[in-house]
Protein backbone atom coordinates (compact mmCIF):
# COMPACT_ATOMS: atom_id res chain seq x y z
CA UNK A 1 0.00 0.00 0.00
CA UNK A 2 0.91 3.70 -1.04
CA UNK A 3 1.51 5.97 2.29
CA UNK A 4 1.40 9.54 2.65
CA UNK A 5 3.09 12.10 4.78
CA UNK A 6 2.37 15.84 4.81
CA UNK A 7 3.32 18.97 7.13
CA UNK A 8 6.07 18.47 10.09
CA UNK A 9 5.25 14.52 9.41
CA UNK A 10 6.61 14.80 6.21
CA UNK A 11 9.75 17.12 7.46
CA UNK A 12 10.59 14.98 9.55
CA UNK A 13 10.27 11.94 8.01
CA UNK A 14 12.03 13.12 5.09
CA UNK A 15 10.01 11.97 2.34
CA UNK A 16 6.70 12.55 1.45
CA UNK A 17 5.35 9.30 -0.10
CA UNK A 18 6.58 5.56 -0.16
CA UNK A 19 4.77 2.12 -0.54
CA UNK A 20 5.11 -0.42 2.31
CA UNK A 21 4.03 -3.94 2.86
CA UNK A 22 3.92 -4.18 6.70
CA UNK A 23 3.28 -7.72 8.04
CA UNK A 24 -0.73 -9.17 8.47
CA UNK A 25 -0.27 -8.20 12.57
CA UNK A 26 -0.96 -4.84 11.41
CA UNK A 27 -3.91 -4.65 11.49
CA UNK A 28 -5.23 -0.92 12.46
CA UNK A 29 -4.11 2.62 11.70
CA UNK A 30 -2.86 2.37 15.17
CA UNK A 31 -1.16 -0.78 14.61
CA UNK A 32 0.55 1.06 11.59
CA UNK A 33 1.65 3.87 13.52
CA UNK A 34 4.05 1.61 16.12
CA UNK A 35 5.34 -0.29 13.02
CA UNK A 36 6.35 3.10 11.17
CA UNK A 37 7.72 4.45 14.24
CA UNK A 38 10.23 0.98 14.52
CA UNK A 39 11.57 1.16 11.19
CA UNK A 40 14.31 4.55 12.03
CA UNK A 41 14.77 7.82 14.15
CA UNK A 42 13.11 9.93 11.40
CA UNK A 43 9.52 7.87 11.76
CA UNK A 44 9.98 7.14 15.72
CA UNK A 45 10.48 11.45 15.53
CA UNK A 46 7.79 12.10 13.49
CA UNK A 47 5.68 9.91 15.83
CA UNK A 48 6.55 10.34 18.71
CA UNK A 49 3.24 12.06 19.65
CA UNK A 50 0.80 9.22 18.31
CA UNK A 51 -2.33 10.88 19.77
CA UNK A 52 -1.32 14.09 17.48
CA UNK A 53 -1.13 12.67 14.69
CA UNK A 54 -4.67 12.53 11.94
CA UNK A 55 -4.81 9.76 9.65
CA UNK A 56 -6.28 9.26 6.10
CA UNK A 57 -7.56 6.07 4.37
CA UNK A 58 -8.46 6.51 0.77
CA UNK A 59 -9.10 10.66 1.12
CA UNK A 60 -11.44 9.84 5.02
CA UNK A 61 -10.19 10.74 7.77
CA UNK A 62 -10.19 7.93 9.94
CA UNK A 63 -9.83 6.95 13.61
CA UNK A 64 -6.52 5.16 14.80
CA UNK A 65 -8.43 2.12 15.52
CA UNK A 66 -9.93 1.70 11.96
CA UNK A 67 -8.93 -1.28 9.90
CA UNK A 68 -6.46 -0.72 7.02
CA UNK A 69 -7.20 -4.02 5.21
CA UNK A 70 -7.91 -3.07 1.46
CA UNK A 71 -6.71 0.38 1.91
CA UNK A 72 -4.55 1.27 -1.01
CA UNK A 73 -3.50 5.24 0.09
CA UNK A 74 -2.97 6.22 3.85
CA UNK A 75 -1.75 9.36 5.07
CA UNK A 76 -0.84 10.59 7.61
CA UNK A 77 -0.30 14.53 9.14
CA UNK A 78 -0.80 16.91 11.72
CA UNK A 79 -4.23 18.67 12.57
CA UNK A 80 -5.21 20.56 9.43
CA UNK A 81 -5.12 24.87 9.84
CA UNK A 82 -6.40 25.28 6.46
CA UNK A 83 -9.00 28.38 5.53
CA UNK B 1 -33.22 25.21 -11.50
CA UNK B 2 -30.10 23.30 -10.49
CA UNK B 3 -27.35 24.11 -7.32
CA UNK B 4 -23.77 24.51 -9.06
CA UNK B 5 -21.30 23.71 -7.11
CA UNK B 6 -17.49 24.60 -7.34
CA UNK B 7 -14.76 23.85 -5.89
CA UNK B 8 -11.19 25.08 -6.91
CA UNK B 9 -7.70 24.49 -5.19
CA UNK B 10 -5.22 27.25 -6.70
CA UNK B 11 -2.08 29.17 -6.25
CA UNK B 12 -3.25 32.07 -8.60
CA UNK B 13 -5.96 34.84 -6.66
CA UNK B 14 -9.40 34.72 -7.19
CA UNK B 15 -11.84 37.27 -7.95
CA UNK B 16 -14.95 37.51 -5.90
CA UNK B 17 -16.58 40.05 -8.36
CA UNK B 18 -16.41 37.11 -11.22
CA UNK B 19 -17.57 34.29 -8.74
CA UNK B 20 -20.28 36.42 -7.78
CA UNK B 21 -21.33 36.62 -11.53
CA UNK B 22 -20.62 33.02 -12.45
CA UNK B 23 -23.42 31.78 -9.89
CA UNK B 24 -25.56 34.44 -10.26
CA UNK B 25 -25.80 34.80 -14.13
CA UNK B 26 -28.83 33.79 -16.12
CA UNK B 27 -31.05 33.23 -13.09
CA UNK B 28 -33.76 35.28 -11.59
CA UNK B 29 -33.87 32.90 -8.34
CA UNK B 30 -31.09 34.21 -6.40
CA UNK B 31 -32.19 37.12 -3.59
CA UNK B 32 -29.06 36.68 -1.86
CA UNK B 33 -24.97 35.81 -1.71
CA UNK B 34 -23.05 35.95 1.03
CA UNK B 35 -19.05 35.63 0.47
CA UNK B 36 -16.39 35.14 3.13
CA UNK B 37 -12.79 35.73 2.31
CA UNK B 38 -9.85 34.75 4.42
CA UNK B 39 -7.16 36.75 3.90
CA UNK B 40 -3.27 36.57 5.71
CA UNK B 41 -2.69 38.47 7.99
CA UNK B 42 0.80 40.61 8.63
CA UNK B 43 0.76 39.17 12.36
CA UNK B 44 0.50 36.12 14.09
CA UNK B 45 0.50 36.35 17.88
CA UNK B 46 1.51 39.59 18.56
CA UNK B 47 4.64 38.48 15.86
CA UNK B 48 4.99 40.11 12.50
CA UNK B 49 4.93 37.39 9.75
CA UNK B 50 6.75 37.49 6.54
CA UNK B 51 4.55 35.05 4.69
CA UNK B 52 2.59 32.04 4.78
CA UNK B 53 2.92 28.81 2.63
CA UNK B 54 -0.18 26.43 2.21
CA UNK B 55 0.58 22.77 1.64
CA UNK B 56 -2.84 20.15 0.63
CA UNK B 57 -3.14 16.59 -0.20
CA UNK B 58 -3.91 16.68 -3.43
CA UNK B 59 -7.32 14.43 -4.29
CA UNK B 60 -8.23 14.36 -0.56
CA UNK B 61 -8.37 18.06 -0.34
CA UNK B 62 -11.17 18.42 -3.18
CA UNK B 63 -12.96 15.18 -2.02
CA UNK B 64 -13.29 16.06 1.76
CA UNK B 65 -14.57 19.90 0.59
CA UNK B 66 -16.94 17.92 -1.63
CA UNK B 67 -18.58 16.29 0.78
CA UNK B 68 -19.46 19.10 2.90
CA UNK B 69 -20.56 21.14 0.21
CA UNK B 70 -22.81 18.15 -0.82
CA UNK B 71 -23.84 18.37 3.02
CA UNK B 72 -24.77 22.04 2.82
CA UNK B 73 -26.76 21.61 -0.14
CA UNK B 74 -29.03 18.65 1.71
CA UNK B 75 -29.27 20.75 4.51
CA UNK B 76 -29.97 24.37 3.48
CA UNK B 77 -32.35 25.61 0.28
CA UNK B 78 -29.01 27.03 -1.58
CA UNK B 79 -28.69 28.10 -5.33
CA UNK B 80 -25.01 27.75 -5.83
CA UNK B 81 -21.52 27.37 -3.26
CA UNK B 82 -18.24 28.16 -4.57
CA UNK B 83 -15.27 27.27 -2.57
CA UNK B 84 -12.11 28.43 -3.76
CA UNK B 85 -8.50 27.32 -1.55
CA UNK B 86 -5.37 29.12 -2.36
CA UNK B 87 -1.93 26.97 -2.09
CA UNK B 88 1.55 27.86 -2.05
CA UNK B 89 3.09 30.97 -0.72
CA UNK B 90 0.72 33.70 0.88
CA UNK B 91 1.89 37.31 1.55
CA UNK B 92 0.58 39.78 3.79
CA UNK B 93 -3.08 41.31 2.56
CA UNK B 94 -3.33 38.39 0.14
CA UNK B 95 -6.45 36.07 -0.15
CA UNK B 96 -6.15 32.73 1.25
CA UNK B 97 -9.67 31.25 0.33
CA UNK B 98 -13.03 32.51 -0.61
CA UNK B 99 -16.31 30.76 0.09
CA UNK B 100 -19.78 31.84 -1.86
CA UNK B 101 -23.23 31.13 -0.54
CA UNK B 102 -26.55 31.76 -2.86
CA UNK B 103 -29.84 31.33 -2.21
CA UNK B 104 -33.44 32.92 -2.37
CA UNK B 105 -33.38 34.42 1.42
CA UNK B 106 -30.33 34.70 3.49
CA UNK B 107 -30.93 33.09 6.49
CA UNK B 108 -29.74 29.99 4.24
CA UNK B 109 -26.75 31.78 2.62
CA UNK B 110 -25.39 33.02 6.06
CA UNK B 111 -25.56 29.78 7.62
CA UNK B 112 -24.46 27.33 4.62
CA UNK B 113 -20.87 30.24 4.66
CA UNK B 114 -20.31 29.65 8.40
CA UNK B 115 -20.83 25.84 7.72
CA UNK B 116 -18.71 25.41 5.19
CA UNK B 117 -15.53 27.75 7.00
CA UNK B 118 -16.10 26.14 10.11
CA UNK B 119 -15.55 22.58 8.59
CA UNK B 120 -12.74 23.87 6.05
CA UNK B 121 -10.46 25.27 9.38
CA UNK B 122 -10.99 21.98 11.32
CA UNK B 123 -11.18 19.11 8.74
CA UNK B 124 -9.97 20.11 5.46
CA UNK B 125 -6.35 18.79 4.50
CA UNK B 126 -4.47 21.82 4.44
CA UNK B 127 -1.41 23.17 6.53
CA UNK B 128 0.17 26.26 6.33
CA UNK B 129 3.56 27.25 7.84
CA UNK B 130 4.53 30.42 8.27
CA UNK B 131 8.23 32.65 7.35
CA UNK B 132 8.66 35.28 9.93
CA UNK B 133 12.46 37.06 11.54
CA UNK B 134 12.94 33.42 13.83
CA UNK B 135 12.47 31.03 10.80
CA UNK B 136 9.62 29.14 9.82
CA UNK B 137 7.10 27.26 11.95
CA UNK B 138 3.81 25.11 11.56
CA UNK B 139 0.76 26.70 12.49
CA UNK B 140 -0.47 24.80 15.26
CA UNK B 141 -4.27 24.01 15.36
CA UNK B 142 -6.54 25.87 17.52
CA UNK B 143 -9.04 24.08 19.57
CA UNK B 144 -11.83 26.22 19.26
CA UNK B 145 -12.12 25.70 15.40
CA UNK B 146 -12.79 21.93 16.35
CA UNK B 147 -15.83 23.43 18.76
CA UNK B 148 -16.74 25.94 15.94
CA UNK B 149 -17.01 22.78 13.61
CA UNK B 150 -18.50 19.98 15.79
CA UNK B 151 -21.43 22.36 16.60
CA UNK B 152 -22.72 21.82 13.03
CA UNK B 153 -22.83 18.03 14.13
CA UNK B 154 -26.40 16.92 14.03
CA UNK B 155 -27.30 15.03 17.45
CA UNK C 1 -5.92 50.90 14.05
CA UNK C 2 -9.52 52.20 13.83
CA UNK C 3 -12.45 50.74 12.47
CA UNK C 4 -13.89 52.33 9.25
CA UNK C 5 -17.78 52.26 8.96
CA UNK C 6 -18.90 53.32 5.54
CA UNK C 7 -23.00 54.37 5.13
CA UNK C 8 -24.45 54.99 1.75
CA UNK C 9 -27.75 55.35 0.26
CA UNK C 10 -27.68 55.74 -3.23
CA UNK C 11 -29.63 55.03 -6.39
CA UNK C 12 -26.16 53.50 -8.43
CA UNK C 13 -25.23 49.96 -8.36
CA UNK C 14 -21.78 49.18 -6.04
CA UNK C 15 -19.19 47.36 -6.88
CA UNK C 16 -18.14 44.71 -4.09
CA UNK C 17 -14.34 44.22 -5.16
CA UNK C 18 -14.29 48.19 -4.94
CA UNK C 19 -15.76 47.94 -1.38
CA UNK C 20 -13.75 45.53 -0.18
CA UNK C 21 -10.34 46.89 -1.32
CA UNK C 22 -11.74 50.22 0.39
CA UNK C 23 -11.84 48.51 3.67
CA UNK C 24 -8.49 46.25 3.27
CA UNK C 25 -6.08 48.22 1.68
CA UNK C 26 -2.83 49.17 3.60
CA UNK C 27 -3.97 47.29 6.51
CA UNK C 28 -2.51 43.90 7.93
CA UNK C 29 -4.88 43.27 10.34
CA UNK C 30 -7.46 42.06 8.19
CA UNK C 31 -7.98 38.21 8.20
CA UNK C 32 -11.52 37.69 7.68
CA UNK C 33 -14.10 39.82 5.12
CA UNK C 34 -17.70 38.92 5.11
CA UNK C 35 -20.25 40.24 2.76
CA UNK C 36 -23.88 40.07 2.16
CA UNK C 37 -25.28 40.82 -1.83
CA UNK C 38 -29.86 40.94 -1.41
CA UNK C 39 -30.46 40.70 -5.01
CA UNK C 40 -33.88 41.37 -6.53
CA UNK C 41 -35.68 38.01 -7.43
CA UNK C 42 -37.52 37.17 -10.45
CA UNK C 43 -40.60 36.52 -8.59
CA UNK C 44 -42.17 37.00 -5.00
CA UNK C 45 -44.59 34.34 -3.51
CA UNK C 46 -44.51 32.37 -7.06
CA UNK C 47 -45.61 35.13 -9.41
CA UNK C 48 -43.19 37.17 -11.51
CA UNK C 49 -41.85 40.79 -11.10
CA UNK C 50 -41.42 43.18 -13.46
CA UNK C 51 -38.93 45.42 -10.87
CA UNK C 52 -39.15 47.10 -7.15
CA UNK C 53 -38.74 50.42 -6.50
CA UNK C 54 -37.55 51.42 -2.97
CA UNK C 55 -38.22 53.74 -1.28
CA UNK C 56 -36.64 55.49 1.87
CA UNK C 57 -36.76 58.23 5.08
CA UNK C 58 -33.96 60.35 3.98
CA UNK C 59 -32.05 61.31 7.08
CA UNK C 60 -33.39 58.40 9.31
CA UNK C 61 -32.29 56.07 7.29
CA UNK C 62 -28.49 56.76 7.59
CA UNK C 63 -29.33 57.56 11.47
CA UNK C 64 -30.84 54.37 12.44
CA UNK C 65 -27.83 52.35 10.19
CA UNK C 66 -25.60 54.61 11.85
CA UNK C 67 -26.94 54.01 15.47
CA UNK C 68 -26.75 49.77 14.06
CA UNK C 69 -23.26 50.09 12.79
CA UNK C 70 -21.97 51.78 16.27
CA UNK C 71 -23.43 48.99 18.46
CA UNK C 72 -22.35 46.13 15.74
CA UNK C 73 -18.34 47.75 16.39
CA UNK C 74 -19.36 47.60 20.45
CA UNK C 75 -20.49 44.40 19.81
CA UNK C 76 -17.53 42.54 17.95
CA UNK C 77 -13.80 43.68 17.47
CA UNK C 78 -14.07 45.14 13.74
CA UNK C 79 -11.42 46.34 11.05
CA UNK C 80 -14.37 47.95 8.91
CA UNK C 81 -18.27 47.65 8.42
CA UNK C 82 -19.77 49.27 5.18
CA UNK C 83 -23.37 49.42 4.35
CA UNK C 84 -24.37 50.23 0.56
CA UNK C 85 -28.43 50.33 0.10
CA UNK C 86 -29.87 51.25 -3.39
CA UNK C 87 -33.21 53.63 -3.61
CA UNK C 88 -34.88 53.77 -7.04
CA UNK C 89 -36.07 51.37 -9.23
CA UNK C 90 -34.53 47.97 -9.51
CA UNK C 91 -35.19 45.12 -11.55
CA UNK C 92 -34.37 41.04 -11.25
CA UNK C 93 -31.37 40.35 -11.01
CA UNK C 94 -29.73 43.52 -9.60
CA UNK C 95 -28.03 44.51 -6.44
CA UNK C 96 -30.35 46.11 -3.95
CA UNK C 97 -27.86 45.88 -1.09
CA UNK C 98 -24.56 45.09 0.65
CA UNK C 99 -23.13 44.45 3.77
CA UNK C 100 -19.85 44.21 4.88
CA UNK C 101 -17.50 43.05 7.90
CA UNK C 102 -13.94 42.71 8.26
CA UNK C 103 -12.43 41.23 11.14
CA UNK C 104 -9.37 39.60 12.24
CA UNK C 105 -10.70 36.65 12.96
CA UNK C 106 -14.29 35.25 11.14
CA UNK C 107 -16.16 34.37 13.87
CA UNK C 108 -16.73 38.43 14.44
CA UNK C 109 -17.10 39.23 10.17
CA UNK C 110 -19.99 36.85 10.32
CA UNK C 111 -22.06 37.34 13.40
CA UNK C 112 -21.92 41.26 12.60
CA UNK C 113 -22.90 40.83 9.26
CA UNK C 114 -25.59 39.18 10.20
CA UNK C 115 -26.44 41.60 12.71
CA UNK C 116 -26.58 43.79 10.19
CA UNK C 117 -29.13 42.43 7.56
CA UNK C 118 -31.31 41.25 10.29
CA UNK C 119 -31.54 44.99 11.75
CA UNK C 120 -31.92 46.72 8.17
CA UNK C 121 -34.86 43.75 6.94
CA UNK C 122 -36.61 44.94 10.67
CA UNK C 123 -35.71 48.12 11.14
CA UNK C 124 -34.33 50.57 8.85
CA UNK C 125 -37.09 52.87 7.26
CA UNK C 126 -37.22 51.08 3.53
CA UNK C 127 -40.01 50.25 2.10
CA UNK C 128 -40.55 48.42 -1.44
CA UNK C 129 -43.24 48.54 -3.92
CA UNK C 130 -43.45 45.62 -6.79
CA UNK C 131 -44.56 46.10 -10.05
CA UNK C 132 -46.08 42.42 -11.57
CA UNK C 133 -48.77 42.53 -14.35
CA UNK C 134 -51.12 42.64 -11.96
CA UNK C 135 -50.07 46.46 -11.30
CA UNK C 136 -47.94 47.94 -8.30
CA UNK C 137 -48.11 46.85 -4.56
CA UNK C 138 -46.61 47.38 -1.15
CA UNK C 139 -44.21 44.18 -0.28
CA UNK C 140 -45.78 43.43 3.14
CA UNK C 141 -43.16 42.80 6.31
CA UNK C 142 -42.83 39.38 7.12
CA UNK C 143 -42.99 38.50 11.04
CA UNK C 144 -40.13 36.02 11.18
CA UNK C 145 -37.76 39.45 10.14
CA UNK C 146 -38.88 40.91 13.17
CA UNK C 147 -38.07 37.55 14.94
CA UNK C 148 -34.75 37.51 13.23
CA UNK C 149 -33.81 41.09 14.89
CA UNK C 150 -34.84 40.22 18.19
CA UNK C 151 -32.67 37.37 18.68
CA UNK C 152 -29.83 40.05 18.89
CA UNK C 153 -31.33 41.77 21.74
CA UNK C 154 -29.30 41.61 25.07
CA UNK C 155 -31.62 40.11 27.80
CA UNK D 1 -44.64 70.35 13.89
CA UNK D 2 -43.60 68.53 10.40
CA UNK D 3 -44.98 65.89 9.89
CA UNK D 4 -43.39 63.32 7.42
CA UNK D 5 -45.70 59.94 5.40
CA UNK D 6 -43.62 57.34 3.75
CA UNK D 7 -45.33 54.12 1.33
CA UNK D 8 -49.10 53.44 1.25
CA UNK D 9 -49.56 56.09 4.31
CA UNK D 10 -48.21 58.61 1.53
CA UNK D 11 -50.17 57.80 -0.68
CA UNK D 12 -53.15 56.98 0.93
CA UNK D 13 -52.93 60.70 2.70
CA UNK D 14 -51.25 62.02 -1.05
CA UNK D 15 -48.93 64.21 0.20
CA UNK D 16 -45.23 63.41 1.80
CA UNK D 17 -44.78 66.01 4.38
CA UNK D 18 -47.01 69.01 5.62
CA UNK D 19 -46.66 71.42 8.78
CA UNK D 20 -49.62 70.98 11.55
CA UNK D 21 -50.07 72.56 14.72
CA UNK D 22 -52.40 70.14 17.26
CA UNK D 23 -54.01 71.70 20.08
CA UNK D 24 -52.37 70.68 23.48
CA UNK D 25 -54.62 67.50 24.28
CA UNK D 26 -52.95 65.80 21.40
CA UNK D 27 -49.84 64.48 23.76
CA UNK D 28 -48.85 60.89 22.04
CA UNK D 29 -48.20 59.98 18.60
CA UNK D 30 -51.45 57.36 19.58
CA UNK D 31 -53.13 60.95 20.12
CA UNK D 32 -52.27 62.32 17.37
CA UNK D 33 -52.61 59.26 14.93
CA UNK D 34 -56.30 59.96 16.03
CA UNK D 35 -56.17 63.52 15.45
CA UNK D 36 -54.63 63.20 12.21
CA UNK D 37 -57.65 60.48 11.19
CA UNK D 38 -60.15 62.97 12.05
CA UNK D 39 -59.00 65.65 9.58
CA UNK D 40 -60.75 63.78 6.48
CA UNK D 41 -61.21 60.63 4.15
CA UNK D 42 -57.50 60.24 2.93
CA UNK D 43 -56.21 60.30 6.92
CA UNK D 44 -58.87 58.18 8.23
CA UNK D 45 -57.61 55.88 5.42
CA UNK D 46 -54.03 55.71 5.56
CA UNK D 47 -54.78 55.57 9.74
CA UNK D 48 -57.69 53.07 9.40
CA UNK D 49 -55.69 50.12 11.14
CA UNK D 50 -53.53 52.06 13.87
CA UNK D 51 -51.54 49.02 15.02
CA UNK D 52 -49.73 48.39 12.09
CA UNK D 53 -48.41 51.95 11.84
CA UNK D 54 -45.29 52.76 12.56
CA UNK D 55 -43.84 56.39 14.06
CA UNK D 56 -40.54 58.32 14.64
CA UNK D 57 -39.84 61.25 16.31
CA UNK D 58 -37.13 63.57 15.13
CA UNK D 59 -35.53 60.13 13.05
CA UNK D 60 -36.20 57.43 16.09
CA UNK D 61 -38.36 55.39 16.05
CA UNK D 62 -41.08 55.55 18.88
CA UNK D 63 -44.07 53.77 20.35
CA UNK D 64 -47.69 54.84 20.36
CA UNK D 65 -47.58 56.48 23.83
CA UNK D 66 -44.51 58.19 23.34
CA UNK D 67 -44.99 62.11 23.69
CA UNK D 68 -44.76 64.47 21.08
CA UNK D 69 -43.89 67.30 23.24
CA UNK D 70 -40.84 69.47 21.86
CA UNK D 71 -40.86 66.84 18.53
CA UNK D 72 -39.53 69.04 15.66
CA UNK D 73 -40.26 66.09 12.62
CA UNK D 74 -42.77 63.19 13.33
CA UNK D 75 -43.20 60.55 10.79
CA UNK D 76 -45.36 57.90 10.33
CA UNK D 77 -45.31 54.79 7.88
CA UNK D 78 -45.99 50.90 7.47
CA UNK D 79 -43.76 47.95 8.75
CA UNK D 80 -40.19 48.59 6.83
CA UNK D 81 -39.33 46.20 4.36
CA UNK D 82 -35.23 47.30 3.52
CA UNK D 83 -32.86 45.20 3.63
Amino acid sequence: MKVKYFAWVRERIGISEETIEPPEAVRTVDDLIGWLSRRGETYAYAFEKPKVIRAAIDHTHVKPDATIAGAREIAFFPPMTGG
Amino acid sequence: MTTIATIRIQEADFDIAREIAELTKGRRDVGAVVTFTGICRGEENGEPIAALTLEHYPGMAEAEIGRHTDEAMSRWPLTGLAVVHRVGRIAPGENIVLVLAASQHRQAAFQAAEFLMDYLKANAPFWKREESQKGTSWIEARGHDDAAAARWTKS
